[in-house]
C-alpha cells in the first residue's frame, strides 16, 4: 500500500466541477496552501468550498474565488484581514454563502465522518441560524436538530505522512484537518515530509491512515499568513 | 444426510481460506472474534490487506509467541496481537467512526441465520441466556460489504440460510456474501444467488440444506481449496 | 448626557481588569476576540486560569515578540500566541466538544445587545452586510457561566442593556453577568440586578441609560479599578 | 493547578452510594484495577457501572459485583472467560443488565462529553435493542435515535500524566478511556507516571487536562488479564 503521488498536480487531479471540496485551515493555519493552487492550475468550476473562513488577500481560497472556481462556500466566518475577493463575489452574487456557527460546522463534518445522519446541538437555537430546523426538547432543554455535512473531496495539510496515510499535524495547524480526512469520500493530504511506514509511533498517530486516499510531499510549504504580509497574488 | 455432508464440507480453516481469496490489496477488513479471525491467516500472497480492530487498532499483525504477550495491545476477541509497521491506535468513539462511517471495505462475521433479504441473525439465540452483542451491530450496518462465515447446517441440520430469521436480528439487509461450509452464495435483490459450491454435492442436494431458493445465473463454479497457503 | 458619561465610564482595559477579578484559579476559559482577550493581561496574581481558544489549543500565553510568530500557533483571532507548559493541541471537534460539552467555566464575550432575560446580540446587526458568527454561538449555550464585555451604550448614546433584543441574537438567556463601562450587573430571574457602578454616576443616571429596569438587592457597591496591575 | 492526589483512597473519596460510575478499559486492557479496589475498599452500594464488558474472574469490575456494589451494569458484551461474578448476579436477579451495541455506547458517551444530548445511527435499526426508540428517515434510511449517557465518575488508566491532566495512554489501553474522560462530571484518573507540565508535548497529549479531576500515580499497575491467570481474588 502506498498512497503517495509524486506531484500536486496528480494529486488534485480527481477533482472535477461541481463538486464539493473541504478545505482544512483556520485562517492560514494548516492551510494546504500548495494543493489549493494546484486546484487553482487545473480549474474545476462551480465548485462548493467548506472551510472555517472564506478566503483572505489572493492566495488560497480567496485566489480560488477570484479565479472563479467557486459558486458557494459553507463556513463559519467569512470576515478576514483582507475579505476582498469574498466580499465582491458575494456583492455581485455570483458566490453563495452557507454560514454554520463554528462548532455546528466542525460536529457535522465529524457526523459525517462517523456515519452520523444527524444530532441535536443547544447551539442556535432561538436564532435565525435555527430557521427551517426541527426543534427537540431533551430533558427539558431546546436543541436544534443538525445534519452531516459531506464533501466529495478533502484537502488538508499535515506535518508527516507514512505512505499508509497517517498523519500528523503541527501544532494548532490540526484544527479542522483531521475530521475533515473522515467527512469526504477522497482525502488529499500534502505533508511536510512523506515516510515510510512505522515512522510515526502508533500511540502519536492523529489521523489513522484509513481516513486518507491520496499524499503529496510539499517539503516546504508557504504559510499563508506570510503570503498575505507579503502581498503575494496566485497565480 | 448430515453424515454424508460432514465428508464433503469445508472446515473452518478452508472457509476462512475462501473468504480471505476476495479480499483485495489494501483493503480495510475487520474480523468477527473467533472464526472470522482465522481469515487473516490466509490473506493472498502479494496483498496486503489492513485489519481493523474495534477497541482501537489499525494494521495489527498475527498472536504473539506465548509468553510474549503484551495485554494491553488485544483484538476485540481479547486475544494478544502483534502490531505492523504502520499500525495506529485511536480511542472508541473514533474506532466506531471508522465502522459506523463506513471506511471498512469489509465486515466478516459468524452468522446463526441469514435470510434471502441479507438479514443477519448472529448475538442471540433468542432462548433467554445473556444477552451479549459487543460491535456485530455497527459493524454489519456499516461496512461497505458484509460478509459471514458459517456451517451451511446447525448442528441438528437445520439449514442455516433461510427465508426469514426467526433469531432476534443483528442487521436488516445488510449481508452481501455468505462463505459456508458447501458454497459461495451471494444476496441480491431479496434471493440467494448460488455462485461456486463444492463438488461433492449436487444443486437439489445443496438446495434440499437451504431454507430459501437457490437462484443461479450463469456457471455454478466449483468450490476448491487449493494452492499454495491453502489448508487441507 | 454621553459627554459626561465619557469623563466616568472605564475604558476597555479596566472593563476587561474587573472582569479578571471574577476568574477563579484553575478557571478554563474562553476570551473571545478582541477586547475580550484584554482580559488573559489582568490575570489576578495567585491565579492561573487556562485559556482556551477554540482553534484546538489549550493553556496558550500571550503574543509573542513581533518577529517571532509561528503562523501555526495562532488564536481564534488569527493573532499568533505562545504557550505555556501544559499545553495541550487538539481538532475541531474535540475543542467544540469541551466547548459543547459544558467544559469551560468562563466564556467572555463582546455584546451588540443585552436583554434582561440573558438574550445576548453580537454576531450581526441584521443590516445586511455579510454574516459571520465564528464560535459564538455555541459558546454562549453551552459554558458554565457566560459573560459579556461591553460599553454601556452605543456610540449613539443607546442603551445596550435592553429588554428585548432587537438585533439577532446570539443565544437565549445565556447571559448571566454583564461589565459594563458603568455598571456590573447580573442577569437572574429575567431582570437586571445591579451590583456595582462607578462612582461618578447616580443610580437615576444608570438607569436613565439602561434600557430596563435595573433592580436591586442589598448594597450596590462602588465598582473602582484599582491596586496592583490595574489599568489607569 | 495540581490534580494530583496522594492516595488511591483519595482519589475515590467522592464516589458515594447511588453513583453512576463509567470505568475505562476492554477487558483487561487499560481497566483502572487499582482504582476500583480502591472503590471496593470505600465501599459504596447501588453503583450504575458503565463499561464495555461486566467483570471478569475475582478482580476488578467482577470483585464490584461479588462485594456487593453494583446494582446496574451497562455494557456491550458481559461475556468473558470467567463470567460467574456477573452470571450469578444477573441470575439471582440482583443486578440489571443493559446491552448496547458496542460503537453506541462508545457514541453515546462521546455525545454525553460533546454536548449532544441525542443522534441518529443505523446500527440496530430493525433489531430488539431499538425497541421503543425513535426512528427516523435520512436520505432514505432508516436510523435510531440514541441519546448521551453520562456519568457521575469515570475511573480511567493513562500512561503519563501531568498535573494538570492531560494524559496519554499505553496502546490499546486507550479504548473508552479518553472519552469517558470527557462524559463525567468527575474524572478520576490513575496514571504510571505523574510527571510535571510540559512533560508530555502537546501535539501528543491524548486528553487534554480539562477533562480529567484527580489524578493518582500506580507506578506499577497490574494487568487484570495476569490476575485472572494467577486467579487473583479481591478482596
Amino acid at each position: 500500500m502506498d498512497k503517495s503521488v509524486a506531484t500536486l498536480a496528480e494529486a488534485v487531479a480527481p477533482i472535477g466541477d461541481g463538486a464539493t471540496v473541504m478545505i482544512g485551515g483556520f485562517g492560514g493555519s494548516g492551510a494546504p496552501i500548495e494543493l489549493i493552487h494546484a486546484l487553482i492550475d487545473k480549474g474545476p468550476k462551480n465548485l462548493t468550498v467548506i472551510n472555517n473562513n472564506a478566503g483572505n488577500g489572493h492566495v488560497g481560497i480567496a485566489a480560488m474565488i477570484e479565479q472563479g472556481l467557486v459558486s458557494k462556500i459553507i463556513c463559519s466566518f467569512p470576515r478576514s484581514s483582507d475579505p476582498i475577493a469574498f466580499n465582491e463575489a458575494f456583492k455581485a452574487g455570483t458566490l453563495e454563502l452557507e454560514v454554520v456557527p463554528q462548532g455546528t460546522l466542525a460536529e457535522r463534518i465529524r457526523a459525517a465522518g462517523a456515519g452520523i445522519p444527524a444530532f441535536y446541538t443547544a447551539t442556535s437555537f432561538g436564532t435565525d441560524l435555527a430557521e427551517g430546523k426541527p426543534v427537540e426538547t431533551f430533558d427539558g432543554k431546546s436543541y436544534v436538530q443538525e445534519r452531516w455535512l459531506k464533501a466529495d473531496f478533502a484537502l488538508i495539510k499535515g506535518e508527516i505522512g507514512d505512505t499508509m496515510g497517517n498523519m500528523t499535524y503541527r501544532m494548532a495547524a490540526r484544527n479542522f484537518n483531521p475530521i475533515m480526512a473522515m467527512a469526504a469520500d477522497c482525502t488529499i493530504a500534502q505533508v511536510t515530509r512523506i515516510a515510510e511506514p512505522g515512522a510515526i509511533p502508533p500511540e502519536q498517530v492523529v489521523t489513522p491512515g484509513i481516513f486518507v486516499d491520496r499524499m503529496v510531499e510539499v517539503a516546504e510549504p508557504r504559510q499563508e499568513e506570510i503570503l498575505i504580509r507579503e502581498g503575494a497574488v496566485y497565480p | 444426510m448430515t453424515n454424508a455432508l460432514d465428508d464433503i464440507k469445508l472446515n473452518n480453516d478452508q472457509i476462512a481460506w475462501r473468504a480471505a481469496q476476495d479480499i483485495e490489496d489494501g483493503a480495510y477488513v475487520n474480523l468477527g472474534i473467533g472464526f472470522p479471525e482465522r481469515v487473516a491467516q490466509y490473506t493472498v500472497k502479494g496483498r496486503t490487506p489492513v485489519f481493523h480492530t474495534e477497541n482501537g487498532v489499525l494494521n495489527f499483525g498475527p498472536a504473539p509467541a506465548e509468553g510474549e504477550e503484551d495485554w494491553d495491545l488485544i483484538n476485540a476477541g481479547k486475544k494478544a496481537i502483534t502490531l505492523k509497521s504502520g499500525a495506529a491506535f485511536f480511542h472508541h468513539a473514533d474506532s466506531f467512526a471508522m465502522v459506523r462511517g463506513g471506511h471498512l471495505d469489509v465486515a466478516i462475521l459468524g452468522a446463526f441465520q441469514i435470510a434471502q433479504n441479507g438479514d443477519l441473525a448472529n448475538w442471540s439465540t433468542g432462548k433467554g441466556g445473556i444477552p451479549a452483542v459487543g460491535g456485530a451491530m455497527d459493524l454489519v450496518q456499516s461496512a461497505k460489504r458484509v460478509a459471514v462465515l458459517t456451517d451451511h447446517v446447525t448442528k441438528h441440520g437445520d439449514p442455516k440460510l433461510v427465508e426469514r430469521c426467526t433469531m432476534p436480528l443483528t442487521g436488516v439487509g445488510c449481508v452481501t456474501r455468505i462463505y459456508s461450509s458447501l458454497a459461495v452464495v451471494d444476496i441480491a435483490d431479496g434471493h440467494f444467488w448460488l455462485r461456486e459450491k463444492v463438488p461433492g454435492i449436487s444443486f437439489d442436494d445443496l438446495q434440499a440444506v437451504t431454507g430459501a431458493e437457490l437462484k443461479t445465473e450463469g456457471d455454478v463454479l466449483d468450490l476448491i481449496v487449493s494452492g499454495e497457503g491453502a489448508p487441507v
